[in-house]
């Protein structure tokens, strides 16, 4: 659990350093005048950060625009997505209307009001010898903890499958290791289309296994999607990390396994940042094939969202729409701002070329 | 001393990891991830690829096992489908099209945000690539509701009071050049309302606008993260050479991110090809079916026509397609880089 | 072609917390090479990036012959640099390198800069690589595209920046030969950075020592190491540096004597080598240079002092003889004086070769800034 | 699906929150009263397309609840079987139900499932713009024009005009079909729909550029156009936001009433109940034999969500709202949505004529022979 | 601790097409420290991986004392590896950098490891660093961590590749005797890879030089210094380099004369020389080193030859001087001889200092195995 502890403190100096980023724009515009006071600085010098910075404030409200369009929308009155007063209806009508009926009578945190809780049961029958219930209500889980169900497995899986292979691309040589990685950079992208593609195909081929309305199943399915992708980058990423760790690790006496473990691993930290952020992603947003095999009392956010927008027979209720979206967005956004310098040196793709 | 005795038996330094290379038990930890995509993702392609070659006409049909195999007479009947190569072609122009555009807004956002004058560009960068985190499904339609063609549609607003704004400049221009009368010529003015789902062309710019501002956000983070391994020196050597900002930029900046950018190119051209839900959310594919990208034409042959064997292999092109796509780009983009044995 | 004068220039880094260049004023003759040495962090790089522009003085001023350069741009100032790691540009080809900046600051054809190219390969016998990426070229060849690049701007000001540390010892010898052949041939004016001070010693017409961002002393080589005007500089150049000995002074009588009891010597000082300074009764940092001791294997009794043998390094054409008497003191032996560890020696040295500092200020009490050739050996 | 499936009957519906409230509420109070047991389920996404793989995968549901075009489109599916025949399992006389609600549940003999409200879309106005409905398009046609000034962003009409369900009406008013279900044929470019669509045409100018059905609402939600041509599900939605609403009949087209499509809600009952235990059969034709035939919760639909009532005894009553009545009135005048399976090639092809026409990308005979020729060659 | 050998030792690369290291036979003595040198790419840091069971050798074996452990693997061989880049860990602190190895192959409780950790970590006075990640470090601190971390495992064998390259030569100078104090004290086998060939003199007990994977001559640096049995080893040891000057020998007579008309001359060798070898007529190259060549401000006409001064370089100590003889032929004399460029000077040298090789395959044509003493000066 240490791992949680020292992702709650990441948590929360991230959040301070936020809460203190005006205190630091200030003491920042200070400088400059004072720089500009003692002639350290030319006006103009200070001007053109100014003249920059605003442009990319610019440039950000450009492209965010769509998000606190709708934003807007989900705090409005009303459940129509136009406002034919212009283009963000009226603040004075601003509530909180759709988030607390999201939270409070959406499927998102729980059914019907009642919470339960899970427990894991051992033994029994089926793929795993361990088995969630969820007790203490008749209705199940909310949509949310199905969600995190699923993502749980799919980076469970996903993890225990890439970081192995990637290690082995990166490090080992092998029969067909060449064929094997082309292979899965071709197969790279045709994940995100094929779901739509192999709909049919997928469903009528789980459902003859009998395979459909499970979770776990769905779970293992975002994981193998996920696979080529994140196994080719996660091994680009250790591509660029020294052997002589290893050997230094080696030559220490540690094992195979211990120098993965203490090693490796967290050498490898914002590469599997990075993947962390797709992995989840891949379970996280899908909701297609999450329909199509799933029955309602098992659907998670994504396709609870999905419905949302083809709830009413022509029209969606677009405050609660916006709230739902928003709330789904909020765990990613989370990790991504914690992982933010992670992800950022992660993703180098082997730097200049020669 | 930790020191076992000498004759060790190969089976053991099997299993104890060994170090020396050359031993195939590598394979052993890539079987699994293998075995996991081919059951879910090739096998499901596979079969896919068995019902193309039936004649199966509903879902049921393919479920339920009654569909009998015809052989290749799909594939016959969809290249003589004239709607198929207005899809592949559209599909085509989209993907190039959107490509063009993303590269060049993802670059300029990267730079910007990575500039030295730029203030706060940690939590711009942050928030310039919240757009991932939303589900395709919910920044779609949000997007066809912006691009609606009415009058009070957010971008036919948008274009209004830029119209607006330009008359008033107009008119401050004429009241200043008194001694003649000026008029904002017609060529700078907007025709409200535009229909941004009616016409062909526009709807095509709709779908450009929204893939490019679907996928800006990864090329974003993957061209940052090159910007900053580019060692500072180069640019100094630069400086001292006599290069300007321009010069600066072609020499060391642009081939610096050549090869992220080309990466991330090939990725999202191939999510591109693929694209469903823009066209599908925002006209069908329309007007007309003239914008139905090629997996919106599988689609609709499936579950609107009845076609599933005919769309069946429809998608097997799409997804040959994409394969081939990736094949050259791999090949050439040298993708795959770094495979080479080290 | 220029000459390169730096007038109390001085940096600071963030908000002046950091002095990184104290008050530097230097002179560079037209076509002078001089080398610019010192410990790390003193200061070298930020100085050289000065002069190259890509650094903003917080005072100070630099001119190139006449003109004041301060606020010229870098791309604006006819100066040409050598980077530690090169910086060549790793997609351009050698010839490609060497060309830009010809390229962007002359006016030049491309037939013209490639012919010049050419010329320069040729004089640098790398004219098969032109064709080559940076990445297929050894260290050894890179450092030559890197100073052919510089060369063939003619550049008014030549800048290096420790340009042969990356390189094996082999590799630094020749290398070294090269630049300063190259420079004596062009004629420019060049400003060397490096740390280490044999290479500073050897390459350069005069050598400039900083120490925390301060100018120590500018001076040529020998003159440097015969006459060091402080401790810190005595002791940072030459190796193996220079032993020094805390000593209190007796001026009991007429005699001034050094004293160390610890290490039990007595040294009375001439008439001569005192010249009328005036000693007093305290505390003093002796300095000797390794090379300077004697090693008398059998000692005689009419040493200086005796002490015991710690390490005896044999280095072929001499030996290091490690001794006790102070934690670290070294004396530079012919190879045929190979005392065993542990053994008795005494050691000698001339007066004339001492030098006195302050343990405090750590300047040479005797700096004899009037006269330095009289007490060249 | 073995271990966690839902064993026992079950039923998918795709309802306005509203609506659900009142479908649970009945389904616990049937199953109190019969001590059965109906879990209704909400699967979202399409219905059609769940069903489509549910059911020849063996996991679909027993029954659910749309409107009867999809009637003759499982109806006609072989290998497997998408519907039951519950003509000898329903005790209730379908004589109770009115003759389209009748028709709409049966194909080739076949009962396949039970009607409880019909629906279609007819006239809103604004009672503070417009005192009295007009009665015929031209009026109408003057009203709009008092209030139609796009720039200023007011409008003369809300309606999803290239929508064929919602322009039905006006295609039909002169007599003309979409697709004639007696003779099995495509008369979309029939000369009387060619007429029709000239009336819709005239409405075309009125109505916002965009004609989604999102586009078009607001412009009557907000109060910016007097009129709206829409369907009862709004009439909650409408209530609050406008301050008074008022529902007629739509304007006749020279002197002809507009046809509009209608749809009946059902229950159908799906081949699931082929082999289900006889319990599992029992409730789910109970439950629906039990909906439709309960007058009091047929009106209680009429008075809350507009359902217009096809049980005989409930619409002879007359204690329905005028909103009710106003669409009863336009049910009288419109035709059921044909079941055949053909329709469903009809829609697309007819709605993208309509679009062409709406942008003025082509004249509107040639767009209906063009939609003609494309359905025709579907077939 | 451990007596290393390794046995025909012979690693092949990509299926034998590079032959990395070709039948090297060494052994090192308990406790000796041997000092493997050699120009890059010769195969050296190949042959300590093989030893540290990094590498799996093509054919050879290695013992540890008695045991055969060529096949055993790194983890379970008690050796430790100091990496040229110290590969410290570079997300644990120090403390657990150093506590890693000991974690890993003892059974000693966590309060035990920190404590030899602490013990580790003031011997080598890093005390108060035991909290910093390697990042945070200069490079003397993290060599010493990495030495810290070497040996507070107590190995058996010690490796080092290349710990000091990275140095500057102030901190080089200073962590080699750290390293050999260490060594000396844990008493343990050394085998210590460098491609300088001073440290690999001063460092070691026994010096082993490598060229293209072949072992050219193991012994003592002194040995190895004045009895290179090759001109490549000649020239490989010794800063500056040997001198070589090819020569034809003439037997006219009785005498046997070196001769080379091109510099203009004619030396004879005396019989003590020769001692009953016999050269033919034929070629040969002569090698002497710069500290034997003595430069003659003005020749006498006694001298073996005169030559022109080219340059002359001050390094405090010593100058070297530069001349016209062949291609770069260096003297290195006493700092008060200072010749101008351009001076006509002679040089003289002694017979005993000169080596002959033979030009083919480059052997010491006199190669005095047998009683090396006797030629030593
Ligand atoms: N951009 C900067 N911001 C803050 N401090 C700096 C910056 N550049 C240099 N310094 C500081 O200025 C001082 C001098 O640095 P400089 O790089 O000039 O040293 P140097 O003599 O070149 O050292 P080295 O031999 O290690 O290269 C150092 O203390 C360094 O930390
Ligand atoms: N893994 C390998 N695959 C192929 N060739 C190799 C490999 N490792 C080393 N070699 C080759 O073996 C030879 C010896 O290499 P080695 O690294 O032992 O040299 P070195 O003496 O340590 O050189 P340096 O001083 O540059 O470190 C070189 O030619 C090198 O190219
Ligand atoms: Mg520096
Ligand atoms: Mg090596």
């Amino acid at each position: 659990m240490s791992w949680l502890r020292s992702a709650a403190d990441l948590l929360r100096a991230k959040l301070v350093s936020f809460a203190t980023a005006p205190k630091r724009a200030v003491v920042l515009m200070q400088r400059a005048v004072y720089d500009v006071r003692n002639g350290n600085r030319t006006a103009l010098d200070v001007g053109a950060s100014v003249a920059m910075t605003l442009l990319g404030f610019a440039m950000l409200l450009v492209l965010l625009f769509p998000l606190y369009w709708i934003t807007a929308a989900s705090l409005a009155e009303g459940t129509r997505l136009f406002n034919t007063d212009g283009i963000f209806p009226d603040p004075t009508t601003y509530n909180l209307e759709a988030y607390r009926w999201v939270i409070f009578e959406s499927d998102f945190f729980f059914e019907s009001g009642d919470w339960g809780y899970p427990t894991i049961t051992l033994g029994g029958s089926g793929l795993l010898p361990i088995a969630f219930e969820w007790a203490g209500t008749d209705t199940g889980p909310g949509a949310l903890f199905n969600s995190l169900y699923i993502v749980t497995v799919t980076i469970v899986v996903g993890f225990s499958m890439i970081v192995p292979a990637a290690y082995a691309f990166s490090r080992r040589s092998f029969i067909a290791r060449k064929r094997i990685l082309y292979g899965y950079v071709l197969f790279t992208q045709i994940g995100a289309g094929l779901s739509i593609a192999t709909l049919v195909a997928l469903y009528s081929l789980f459902s003859s296994y009998g395979l459909t309305n499970n979770l776990f199943i769905l779970g293992l399915f975002y994981a193998a999607g996920a696979i080529p992708f994140n196994t080719w980058l996660l091994k680009t990423y250790m591509d660029n990390i020294p052997v002589s760790y290893e050997e230094a690790a080696m030559v220490d006496g540690a094992s195979f396994l211990e120098t993965i473990r203490e090693i490796i691993i967290p050498l490898t930290k914002p590469g599997l940042a990075v993947i962390l952020i797709f992995v989840w992603l891949a379970g996280w947003n899908e909701f297609i094939i999450a329909q199509t095999l799933l029955s309602p009392e098992n659907y998670p956010l994504s396709v609870e969202l999905y419905n949302l927008a083809t709830e009413g027979r022509f029209q969606t209720p677009w405050t609660r729409f916006a709230a739902f979206a928003n709330l789904f967005a909020l765990p990613v956004a989370i990790v991504y701002f914690m992982a933010q310098r992670s992800v950022e040196s992660g993703l180098s793709f082997g730097g200049m070329e020669g | 001393m930790a020191s076992s005795t000498g004759s060790v038996g190969r089976l053991s330094q099997l299993r104890e990891a060994s170090p020396f290379s050359s031993r195939d038990w590598g394979l052993l930890l890539v079987v699994p991830g293998m075995i996991l995509f081919s059951s879910f993702m090739l096998y499901p392609i596979f079969y896919l690829f068995y019902i193309s070659l039936t004649d199966a006409t509903f879902a049921g049909s393919v479920i339920g096992g009654s569909a009998e195999l015809i052989g290749l007479d799909n594939y016959v009947q969809l290249l003589s489908d004239s709607q198929f190569w207005t899809s592949m072609s559209t599909t085509w122009l989209f993907v190039a099209v959107s490509l063009v555009i993303k590269v060049f807004v993802a670059v300029g956002i990267a730079l910007l945000l990575n500039h030295a004058r730029v203030a706060g560009k940690r939590y711009m960068r942050a928030a310039v690539i919240v757009p991932l985190g939303f589900p395709a499904i919910f920044t779609i339609t949000v997007w066809r509701g912006m691009f609606s063609d009415a009058r009070f549609g957010v971008f036919n607003v948008v274009l209004d009071r830029y119209n607006t704004f330009m008359l008033w400049i107009g008119e401050a221009v004429d009241t200043v050049v008194f001694f003649a009368s000026v008029s904002v010529p017609q060529a700078l003015l907007v025709d409200v309302p535009v229909g941004f789902l009616s016409g062909r062309w526009e709807a095509f710019f709709a779908y450009v606008t929204t893939e490019v501002w679907l996928a800006y956000p990864f090329m974003v983070i993957i061209i940052v993260s090159a910007l900053q391994d580019v060692p500072r020196e180069l640019h100094e050597a630069a400086k001292v050479d006599g290069a300007g900002y321009f010069h600066r930029f072609t020499t060391v900046t642009l081939p610096a991110i050549r090869r992220p950018v080309l990466f991330a190119s090939i990725l999202t051209g191939a999510t591109s090809f693929q694209q469903f839900l823009i066209p599908w959310v925002f006209n069908q594919g329309g007007p007309a079916r003239q914008n139905e990208l090629i997996i919106v034409y599988g689609y609709r042959e499936a579950l609107n026509f009845n076609e599933f064997g005919l769309s069946a292999a429809i998608l097997i092109v799409a997804i040959a397609f994409v394969g081939l796509f990736m094949y050259f780009a791999v090949k050439y983009g040298r993708l795959a880089e770094g495979v080479a044995d080290s | 072609m220029a000459e390169v004068t730096l007038d109390s220039l001085r940096k600071e880094f963030d908000r002046g917390t950091i002095v990184a260049v104290d008050d530097v004023d230097l002179e560079i003759e037209d076509g002078e090479f001089v080398t610019v040495v010192g410990p790390s962090g003193c200061g070298k790089t930020t100085t050289l990036r000065m002069v190259a522009g890509l650094e903003e003085p917080t005072a100070g001023t630099i001119h190139f012959d006449d003109e004041d350069v301060t606020d010229v741009h870098a791309k604006n100032r006819s100066v040409a640099m050598v980077f530690q790691n090169y910086a060549l540009y790793p997609h351009k080809t050698v010839r490609e390198n060497m060309a830009f900046g010809l390229k962007m600051s002359t006016e030049m054809t491309k037939d013209e800069r490639h012919e010049r190219v050419r010329e320069m390969a040729e004089m640098m016998g790398i004219e098969e690589l032109l064709d080559d990426k940076p990445d297929e070229l050894s260290g050894g060849q890179k450092q030559r595209v890197a100073l052919g690049r510089a060369i063939a701007r003619e550049p008014e000001v030549f800048l290096f920046d420790e340009p042969l540390s990356n390189l094996d010892a082999k590799l630094r010898t020749e290398m070294r030969a090269e630049i300063q052949k190259l420079q004596k041939e062009f004629g420019v004016t060049a400003m060397y950075v490096t740390h280490d001070q044999e290479e500073a010693m050897t390459m350069g017409d005069r050598l400039a020592i900083l120490d925390e961002g301060q100018l120590q002393q500018v001076g040529k080589p020998t003159e440097v190491y015969e006459n060091p005007v402080n401790r810190f500089v005595a002791g940072f150049i030459g190796s193996p540096a220079m032993n020094f000995v805390d000593v209190d002074v007796d001026t009991t009588g007429d005699t001034t004597t050094l004293v160390n009891e610890a290490a039990g010597f007595e040294l009375p000082l001439s008439d001569q080598y005192l010249r009328g300074h005036d000693l007093r009764d305290s505390a003093y940092t002796l300095g000797i240079r390794p090379e300077n001791v004697s090693v008398i294997e059998e000692p005689k009794g009419n040493e200086i002092v005796t002490t015991t043998v710690e390490v005896v390094e044999p280095i072929g054409s001499d030996n290091y003889v490690h001794l006790a008497l102070t934690d670290d003191f070294l004396a530079r032996s012919r190879p045929d004086i190979k005392p065993e560890p542990d053994d008795v020696v005494g050691i000698d040295f001339d007066e004339r070769d001492l030098h006195l500092f302050d343990p405090e200020t750590g300047e040479d009490v005797f700096l004899r800034e009037v006269e330095p050739e009289t007490v060249a050996p | 699906s073995d271990d966690d499936g839902v064993s026992g009957p079950t039923m998918w519906t795709d309802l306005a929150d509203a609506e659900d409230e009142d479908m649970q509420a009945a389904i616990a109070a049937y199953e109190e009263e019969t001590g059965l047991e109906l879990t209704q389920e909400e699967p979202g996404g399409d219905l059609d397309q769940q069903i489509e793989t549910a059911i020849p995968a063996g996991d679909g549901p027993h029954s659910w609840i749309w409107a009867h075009d999809w009637v003759g489109r499982f109806a006609v599916r072989e290998e497997p079987e998408f519907l039951y025949d519950a003509s000898d399992d329903i005790d209730v006389d379908l004589d109770a139900y009115t003759g389209a609600a009748r028709d709409a549940v049966q194909f080739d003999g076949a009962v396949h499932g039970l009607p409880f409200a019909s629906e279609t879309v007819t006239l809103y106005y604004n009672e503070d713009m417009v005192d009295e409905p007009p009665e015929t398009l031209d009026e109408m046609v003057d009203i709009m024009e008092d209030f139609h000034d796009p720039a200023n962003g007011e409008y003369g009409l809300s309606y999803p005009a290239t929508d064929p369900y919602f322009a039905s009406g006006f295609l039909q008013a002169y007599g003309g079909d979409l697709y004639d279900e007696d003779a099995l044929e495509v008369t979309v470019d029939s000369d009387e729909c060619k007429q029709g669509l000239e009336a819709l045409e005239t409405l075309f100018d009125y109505i916002p550029e965009d004609p989604g059905y999102e586009s078009q609402i607001i412009v009557f939600a907000d109060e910016l156009a007097p009129f709206a041509i829409n369907g009862p599900w709004e009439l909650g939605n409408l209530n609050e936001e406008v301050e008074n609403v008022g529902v007629a009949e739509l304007p006749t087209v020279d002197g002809n009433h507009p046809r509009t499509y209608s749809g009946i809600q059902m229950f159908y009952f799906s081949s699931m109940l082929a082999d289900a235990e006889d319990d599992t059969l029992d409730a789910i034709t109970g439950f629906a034999e039990w909906y439709t035939t309960n007058e009091e919760t047929v009106l209680d639909n009429a008075d809350n969500h507009g359902f217009i009532p096809v049980l005989e005894a409930a619409v002879t009553d007359a204690d329905l709202s005028d909103e009710v009545e106003a669409f009863a009135q336009q049910v009288d005048h419109g035709v059921p949505m044909p079941t055949h399976p053909d329709m469903d090639s009809v829609w697309e092809p007819v709605e993208e004529a309509l679009t062409r026409v709406f942008n003025e990308d082509q004249a509107g005979d040639e767009a209906l022979d063009q939609a003609a020729s494309e359905i025709r060659e579907r077939l």
